[in-house]
């Protein structure tokens, strides 16, 4: 479904990404791991189109690096940013409401707003606040939420468990294996190994700005010199 | 990996030790042979004028740079230091006060920040549009008022003095341009190291922190709201020194001084200049000054060029003309300026006849236009030709268009050039 | 009393021309979280190009046309200027249309020269729709009155009808997450830049006949639209359309009534001075409504930041 | 032979700019036309004005006089806002203190404030229009001869000269007609107004049957639309309402309610030379107007005054043969530069915007401004507080 | 001897929204105190009640024994009291060292001066370069503080936070979106830069809370449903169900 060869970024001249390589295939739940600051959320944006892409992203067969990434969205890429990036000014229920695609109807495709309140009862509680006042694990459900509602087949997270209690984390690792099941394929960037090895089907390792280790999580958990070399300080 | 190899090529510490003092031993010579170079009375003057802008400049870069504040109105508090001291001057007139002329701008400095003083302290408790408006309503009321309250502002004909009343200042009575030369001259030092040094100071600092996150500084032991009055209140001082030597300099002032347009400029200036750097609003000054004394000595429309130099300045250096001349300052620290230079001139010399060129077709149709019926004759760049004729548009148009295509294809060379020079000559390639 | 009506309605045209203004400055304002300087100058060049369309086609024409040639030229400057400003951020901005401003006086100048333009009020509403007692309101007046209603209603409606408002709104703080949800951020800063310029240029057209069309047009007009929207607060079209008509009646009822400020000072247990003539505060005693009309709405703005600092209707700092 | 350069100090830019280019094209028409055409002054030096943008900015024109300075100029002409005449006569004045070696004139051919004259006044200084009590001197005898005017409106823009304009007036009305009320006195914000109607409201509601106003530029134009407009039908008197467009702008509106002060008459031609000059400066500036005659009056004087010096450097010498000069006037009548104060004493026309009778329309329409009455040698015997010192 | 840090009757609401609901804390000096809760609890909020960012509805807040009532966020600050942010808030434009060194300013004492050179103080310097070390951000010394990673920001954060040597610092989740190893350096860093001192701290990650705590208190729902040693906590049948769950063994 997704297939990225030989990607490559910079921010002015830091040269991150030297030559990235990964696929993810239709329903599958893909992890990238690696160390902080290594370019995993850099991946992310590449592919988005946010951050100027050298090399090839195809999306379907389709090339998308170089598209605006609007374009790449109504491709449908879903990519839930690691900042969070609530709108404010706006509520809960506008910001998700803006997660819908232009031209997409209500209650049309997987997702509407009572699937988010339903998941995430906090999000119902506070639908009519500015989302900004939010707690940090709410706006980080949010986050999650604004996406899903653009009904991408295809979804990218950028750490989507971070601040939330452990009793969330759970929440949310089901969700994604809800969100699997409705056919949409994930890359999954997740600082918690835990979760990452028990809700994915195969993982990537980065390292150096490349992938340095691709295979399952068992494989993955099998292999001390990868762990120790590129996960741990 | 690469961004460490950079880090660590870069020993330039931001906020740094390194106090040098050469570039101001430079400029305070610069500042004393200059009135040898250009030794006319207008040089002089418009000298004179440059350097009040400068002080100007800075001050109010103190607020824009430094502390992220944006004033519509902050030729307010250089007005009013500049009337006052003309007060003063008229005072000492009328009343023989013992007063050296050259510590007038003293009162002025002292008058603006009690001015800044007092409006700081209901704007300075934020800094986004709220100080911006209200910088701007107070900015409008007081231009107002300077026709209105005739006694302090003397009407739209505003107030004049003579400053040779003062007490001789060691025998010198401030009849000449060169005497008040150096008198500003003194003062612009002075001031300009004063604001230097300023910005290095806990409060100068902090006004930068509290410029990026007023909020997060609150949780530092500082309160955000005094650290952008105290900034308020220093750069209105230097505003109403800059207004006190106004004051000995033309010995009038008037509505002018105060009015919102006099503020705009001044934002202008200092933007044109850049705010990101200490020295940007000098370079600012410089520039628009020239601009708007001496190429309105040579064109009525001095104004359109203004503008479109403030355009393409904020489109393609945002960072002002001191940032241009930083940009250059990671290839000069590589050792590479010197590949830079064959590009250069070869990509330049065209650009910079692409843009004469298309200056000379603005005015020749200007004078096509607006020319009187008969008037035929315009001189362009020491050439005296006939606008109506056809010769002098075809020449103008191929020079112009032959440069624009030099220039067009000599850039791709110049771009590369600029890449290569400002890669760190020890990194190996890629990583 | 009679009198007190024709202020009104004289106040109310002042408003809605005002408001005319601020309803696309604050929209571009919404979006650029900015002070458009050339928002006046649009302005300018409403008029200017009506003018020049009348003078062929006539005023209706000019009506319809220049609006729209006003707002693709709006929609180009943001496309090929402001767009790549934006990056810079506030300050950059601002000045870029600080010194779009001047370039576009020069460029009237240069293209209509420096004197009035003969341009006017058409035949078919030039009379007196109707007159309270000795008062003639003209018909253009009227006129006025209804364009800007309907500019109201329309935005109005795009506003809170279609999703237009709150995309700016959250593409202001984080413009590429936005656009990672799928919408087209740069058309619709364009599209809304574009519409914003178009309006000031229909205001231009219909304020051009009445209060002149001259280089100096814009300038007159200086920051009254700032301010404006600045009581309305930010990014309100309902603040503006507020603050429009509060400053069309101060404005009016302080000119029309020639309050003094001996009287007020009086009034309230003040005494004038003995001698008047020599006090320092003399010009302040002496002081009239009429004099400070035009000042007024920049001291109502000032106390209203002071005590409001989002405005009548606004709710946050852009 | 040499040339005289003369400098042009006036906003070539900005809001006053139209003011300012019309001025500077008459000035460079009177000089070729006057001078140069006829061989020049003394042994043939001719005359060249060299242009200054002030950008109606005091410190600018400071400045700029520097620079003229500097070029060796040594006649300053300058008009627009007395709040620069005002900086420059004091500079010019110190200037001519502090460096007697190259002193200079200033000839202000427009700045009207009375003070120039009177407590400000200085040698060096020479006003060749009418100050704004010599014009309002002549708009009330107008006013007073109009049995018709009871009741009369003043109003003015918030500055020195329009207050100038209404303490002339009151004093003259109620020297020459007591009875005539003064329905309305009042300043409004210069430059500042966008909507007249409320003061029109007033205007109309007070009933008088004629305005007074010092009024210039879009505030003149502002004013006068919206008053008619709003439904007054009397005459409005005043000082600046012809050409810089305004007078197109005004066209079928203004007719017969516009009414203005001026040296020089127009319309109708006072003779074939005037006629001739006027044609010739159009066959130059289609799209110009000769609206300031004092201009050429300006240029003449300065050059006879260099014939009588036979100098063109000494302006010592030259100031002495401008006091007391009488001259012919190529408008008709003659021009006498007072002694005491240095103030032009000329005939007054008041003129009447109008489409009637016109020979030199102005701004390309077919309106104009007819003189309908000429008051001679206004105000000759008017007192001055000025003490001249001479060097 | 008065604790450090004393919350009587505490209750914050935001409309009709009662988001603390009378909370009684009492954190004794030298204490590392945790405080958990499921999201939306309200640990943020009793935070910014603490350091003076939101006012509180009623209830009492002492510091050593002084009433915080009506006190500004930077007075309460002097008063030996630093906190970081759950959402990171550093200064974005400024470089690295910078950031850290502005945190040092009023500790030491430079107040508003105008009168002091900063770059002359070697002590800031050395002060700066050290807290730096601490935080391993010493190759990003020079760069602008917002082109840092998201990690690398949230240790400057913390950074930030310990810098002005504060006898009472308050953490929100230090460790959130660093990964395990990270993790691990940070919570070894906390715990040597809190010798001595008070802490107060928000963390999800259990691993951290259980490592580093002397006592945590439960929050939720805007109450504290209980306080005590960590093994206490543990055990207590009630915060299994509202907050820990079985996430508890997942994470172990
Ligand atoms: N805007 C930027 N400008 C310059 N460098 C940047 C910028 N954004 C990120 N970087 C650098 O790029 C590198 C990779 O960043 P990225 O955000 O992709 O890391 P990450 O793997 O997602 O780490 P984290 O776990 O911290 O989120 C980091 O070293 C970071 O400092
Ligand atoms: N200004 C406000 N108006 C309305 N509700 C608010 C406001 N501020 C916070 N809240 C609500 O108060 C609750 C508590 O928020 P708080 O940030 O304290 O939670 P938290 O315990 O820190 O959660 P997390 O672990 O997710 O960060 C949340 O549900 C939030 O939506
Ligand atoms: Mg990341
Ligand atoms: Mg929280």
């Amino acid at each position: 479904m997704l297939e990225v060869t030989d990607l490559h970024a910079y921010y002015g001249k830091s040269h991150i990404l030297q030559g990235v390589n990964l696929n993810v295939q239709e329903g599958e739940i893909v992890a990238l791991l690696g160390r902080n600051g290594v370019g995993r959320s850099t991946t992310c944006k590449a592919i988005m189109g946010e951050v100027p892409p050298q090399g090839s992203v195809k999306f379907r067969g389709q090339e998308i690096a170089g598209k605006k990434s609007f374009e790449i969205a109504n491709l449908g890429l879903g990519y839930v940013p690691e900042n969070r990036d609530i709108f404010p000014g706006l509520t809960t229920r506008q910001n998700l409401i803006l997660g819908m695609k232009p031209g997409q109807k209500a209650g049309v495709g997987r997702w509407t707003i009572d699937n988010m309140f339903d998941m995430f009862s906090n999000l119902k509680e506070r639908a009519d606040v500015e989302a900004t006042v939010m707690s940090g694990g709410e706006q980080q459900m949010l986050t999650m939420c604004r996406t899903l509602m653009g009904d991408p087949d295809f979804l990218m997270i950028d750490d989507p468990t971070e601040g939330l209690s452990p009793q969330m984390v759970k929440r949310v690792a089901d969700v994604l294996q809800e969100i699997a099941k409705r056919g949409v394929a994930t890359l999954l960037v997740e600082q918690k190994l835990s979760i990452a090895m028990d809700i994915a089907d195969r993982v990537y390792v980065m390292g150096h700005g490349q992938v340095q280790f691709e295979g399952t999580p068992d494989e993955l958990r099998g292999r001390d010199d990868v762990r120790k070399e590129w996960l741990e300080v | 990996m690469s961004d460490k190899a950079k880090t660590n090529a870069s020993p330039m510490r931001a906020g740094s030790m390194s106090l040098t003092l050469t570039p101001w031993i430079v400029a305070a010579l610069l500042l004393m042979v200059l009135p040898f170079i250009f030794n006319n009375n207008s040089s002089i003057t418009i000298m004179n004028q440059m350097w009040i802008t400068v002080i100007f400049a800075l001050a109010y870069n103190m607020l824009l740079g430094q502390g992220g504040m944006l004033s519509f109105g902050h030729a307010v508090y250089m007005g009013m230091g500049g009337f006052l001291c003309m007060h003063v001057m008229n005072y000492v007139e009328d009343f023989g006060l013992a007063l050296p002329l050259p510590l007038l701008p003293l009162f002025g400095g002292l008058f603006g920040m009690g001015c800044a003083m007092l409006i700081g302290a209901i704007s300075t408790s934020g800094a986004g549009t709220r100080f911006a408006m209200i910088s701007l309503g107070i900015g409008e009321l007081v231009a107002a008022c300077s026709v209105i309250i005739v006694a302090f502002f003397g009407g739209e004909e505003g107030i004049s003095g003579d400053r040779t009343y003062g007490l001789p200042f060691f025998g010198i009575e401030f009849l000449k341009q060169i005497e008040v030369y150096y008198l500003i001259s003194f003062w612009l030092m002075l001031s300009a190291a004063l604001m230097y040094l300023f910005s290095r100071t806990p409060v100068g600092r902090m006004a930068n922190a509290v410029r990026d996150n007023p909020e997060r500084a609150q949780f530092l032991g500082y309160s955000s709201r005094w650290v952008r009055f105290y900034s308020f209140m220093a750069s209105g001082f230097f505003c109403g020194i800059a207004g006190g030597l106004f004051a000995i300099n033309y010995e009038i002032l008037t509505e002018e001084n105060l009015n919102t347009a006099s503020s705009g400029i001044i934002l202008l200036v200092t933007f044109l200049g850049g705010v990101g750097f200490f020295f940007g609003p000098i370079i600012g000054a410089i520039a628009f000054t020239l601009l708007q004394t001496v190429l309105s000595l040579e064109t009525e429309l001095w104004a359109f060029y203004a503008g479109a130099l403030f355009l393409a300045t904020v489109m393609y250096f945002p960072g002002g003309l001191a940032g241009l001349i930083m940009m250059h300052v990671p290839s000069y620290r590589f050792g590479n300026a010197n590949k830079l230079f064959v590009p250069y001139i070869k990509t330049l010399i065209p650009g910079l006849i692409t843009v004469l060129g298309s200056a000379a077709l603005v005015e020749m149709i200007f004078h096509y236009r607006h020319g009187s019926v008969g008037d035929n004759e315009m001189t362009l760049f020491w050439i005296t030709f006939d606008s109506h004729a056809l010769v002098p548009w075809i020449v103008v148009s191929v020079i112009t268009g032959v440069a624009f295509y030099i220039t067009k294809t000599t850039a791709p060379a110049l771009k590369e050039a600029w890449g290569d020079a400002n890669t760190p000559p020890t990194s190996g390639g890629a990583s | 009393m009679e009198l007190v009506l024709v202020n009104l309605i004289d106040g109310l045209v002042t408003g809605l021309l005002l408001f005319m203004l601020s309803a696309g400055l604050t929209l571009i304002f919404s979006m650029m979280g900015v002070l458009n300087f050339a928002h006046a100058s649009f302005y300018m060049l409403g008029a200017y190009f009506a003018y020049q369309i009348s003078i062929a086609l006539g005023f209706w024409m000019g009506l319809l046309i220049a609006p729209i040639i006003v707002g693709v030229l709006g929609a180009g400057v943001e496309r090929y200027g402001l767009r790549r400003v934006h990056q810079y951020g506030h300050v950059p901005e601002l000045i870029f249309t600080f010194g779009l401003a001047l370039l576009i006086e020069e460029v009237v100048q240069f293209l209509w020269g420096k004197n009035q333009m003969a341009y006017n009020i058409p035949e078919i509403l030039n009379f007196t729709a109707f007159a309270i007692a000795g008062n003639s309101i003209p018909a253009y007046k009227i006129f006025m009155i209804f364009i800007s209603i309907a500019i109201f209603i329309g935005l109005l409606y795009v506003l809170t009808r279609t999703r237009v408002g709150m995309i700016i709104q959250a593409a202001l703080n984080y413009p590429k997450t936005v656009e990672a949800l799928g919408h087209n951020v740069p058309l619709i800063f364009m599209g809304v830049f574009g519409v914003g310029t178009a309006l000031a240029g229909v205001a231009g057209v219909i304020a051009g006949p009445v209060l002149g069309t001259f280089p100096g047009m814009a300038f007159v007009l200086g920051s009254i639209v700032f301010v404006t929207i600045v009581i309305g607060g930010l990014g309100s079209l309902w603040g503006a359309l507020v603050a429009s008509l509060l400053i069309g009646w101060i404005t009016t009822f302080a000119k029309s009534y020639n309050i003094a400020m001996s009287d007020i000072l009086n009034g309230i247990g003040i005494a004038t001075p003995e001698n008047l003539d020599d006090s320092i505060w003399r010009d302040l005693w002496t002081v009239t409504s009429p004099q400070i009309a035009d000042i007024l709405p920049y001291i109502l703005m000032v106390l209203i930041l002071i005590f409001r600092p989002y405005g009548l209707l606004g709710n946050r700092d852009a | 032979a040499d040339t005289i350069k003369v400098a042009f100090i006036d906003p070539l830019s900005g809001p006053f700019a139209s003011t300012g280019t019309n001025g500077l094209h008459q000035f460079e028409f009177a000089a070729d036309y006057m001078i140069n055409q006829n061989g020049g002054v003394l042994d043939g030096d001719m005359f060249e004005i060299v242009a200054f943008d002030n950008k109606i900015s005091p410190k600018e024109s400071l400045i700029q006089l520097q620079v003229a300075i500097d070029q060796g100029i040594r006649f300053i002409a300058q008009g627009n806002s007395s709040g620069v005449a005002n900086a420059i006569t004091e500079a010019v004045n110190k200037h001519n203190k502090r460096n007697p070696d190259d002193r200079v004139l200033f000839l202000n051919y427009a700045a009207v404030d009375p003070a120039l004259t009177n407590d400000k006044c200085n040698f060096w200084h020479f006003r060749f229009d009418a100050n704004a009590d010599i014009k309002m001197d002549a708009m009330t005898d107008s006013i007073a001869a109009n049995a018709d005017i009871k009741k009369v409106y003043i109003i003015g823009q918030d500055y020195s000269f329009g207050k100038a304009v209404s303490a002339a007036a009151n004093k003259f009305l109620s020297e020459k007609r007591p009875d005539i009320e003064i329905v309305g006195d009042e300043l409004h914000p210069i430059g500042k107004v966008k909507d007249f109607t409320p003061y029109s409201r007033k205007i109309v509601s007070s009933g008088a049957d004629a305005v007074i106003t010092g009024n210039w530029g879009a505030d003149m134009l502002g004013l006068g639309k919206s008053v008619i407009e709003n439904g007054y039908s009397g005459p409005i008197y005043t000082y600046y309402a012809a050409g810089s467009g305004i007078t197109a702008a005004f066209g079928e509106t203004g007719k017969g309610v516009i009414r203005l002060v001026s040296e020089g008459q127009i319309n109708p031609p006072v003779s074939d030379a005037a006629s001739d000059y006027y044609n010739a400066y159009k066959a130059k500036f289609p799209d110009g107007n000769i609206d300031q005659a004092r201009i050429a009056n300006t240029i003449g004087m300065l050059a006879q005054a260099i014939e009588a010096a036979g100098t063109a450097d000494d302006v010592v010498k030259i100031a002495y043969e401008l006091e007391g000069m009488t001259y012919d006037s190529i408008w008709g009548g003659q021009v006498f530069m007072r002694e005491n104060d240095h103030q032009a004493i000329q005939n007054m026309h008041i003129q009447e915007h109008t489409n009637e009778g016109i020979t030199f329309a102005y701004d390309g329409s077919d309106f104009g401004v007819r003189s309908i009455k000429m008051i001679e040698m206004a105000s000759a015997d008017s007192p001055s507080t000025c003490d001249m010192k001479r060097p | 001897m008065t604790a450090a840090l004393e919350l009587s009757g505490l209750t914050k609401s935001f409309g009709k929204a009662e988001i603390i609901r009378g909370v009684d804390l009492s954190i004794g000096k030298g204490e590392r105190h945790a405080i958990i809760g499921p999201n939306g609890a309200g640990k943020s909020t009793l935070f910014n009640l603490i350091t003076g960012r939101f006012a509180q509805t009623a209830g009492k807040i002492s510091l050593h024994g002084s009433d915080l009532a009506g006190l500004e966020p930077y007075q309460i600050n002097r008063m030996g009291l630093s906190r970081s942010f759950q959402i990171t808030n550093i200064f974005p434009a400024m470089t690295v060292f910078e950031n850290v060194r502005c945190s040092l300013l009023w500790s030491m004492g430079y107040k508003y001066s105008f009168w002091n050179l900063v770059a002359s103080s070697k002590k800031l310097t050395d002060g700066a370069d050290e807290i730096l070390e601490q935080i391993n951000l010493t190759e990003r010394r020079n760069l602008p503080a917002g082109v840092l990673s998201y990690a690398e920001q949230r240790a400057l954060e913390i950074g930030i936070t310990i810098a002005g040597g504060a006898d009472v610092i308050m953490l929100d989740e230090p460790t959130a979106g660093m990964s395990h190893s990270e993790t691990d350096y940070i919570v070894d860093l906390i715990r040597k830069v809190t010798e001595n001192k008070t802490l107060i701290m928000v963390e999800h990650d259990m691993g951290v809370v259980f490592g580093l705590a002397d006592y945590i208190s439960v929050l939720v729902y805007g109450e504290i449903i209980a306080t005590g040693r960590p093994e206490e906590v543990r055990g207590n049948p009630k915060v299994q169900e509202a907050y820990l769950g079985e996430a508890l063994e997942a994470e172990h």
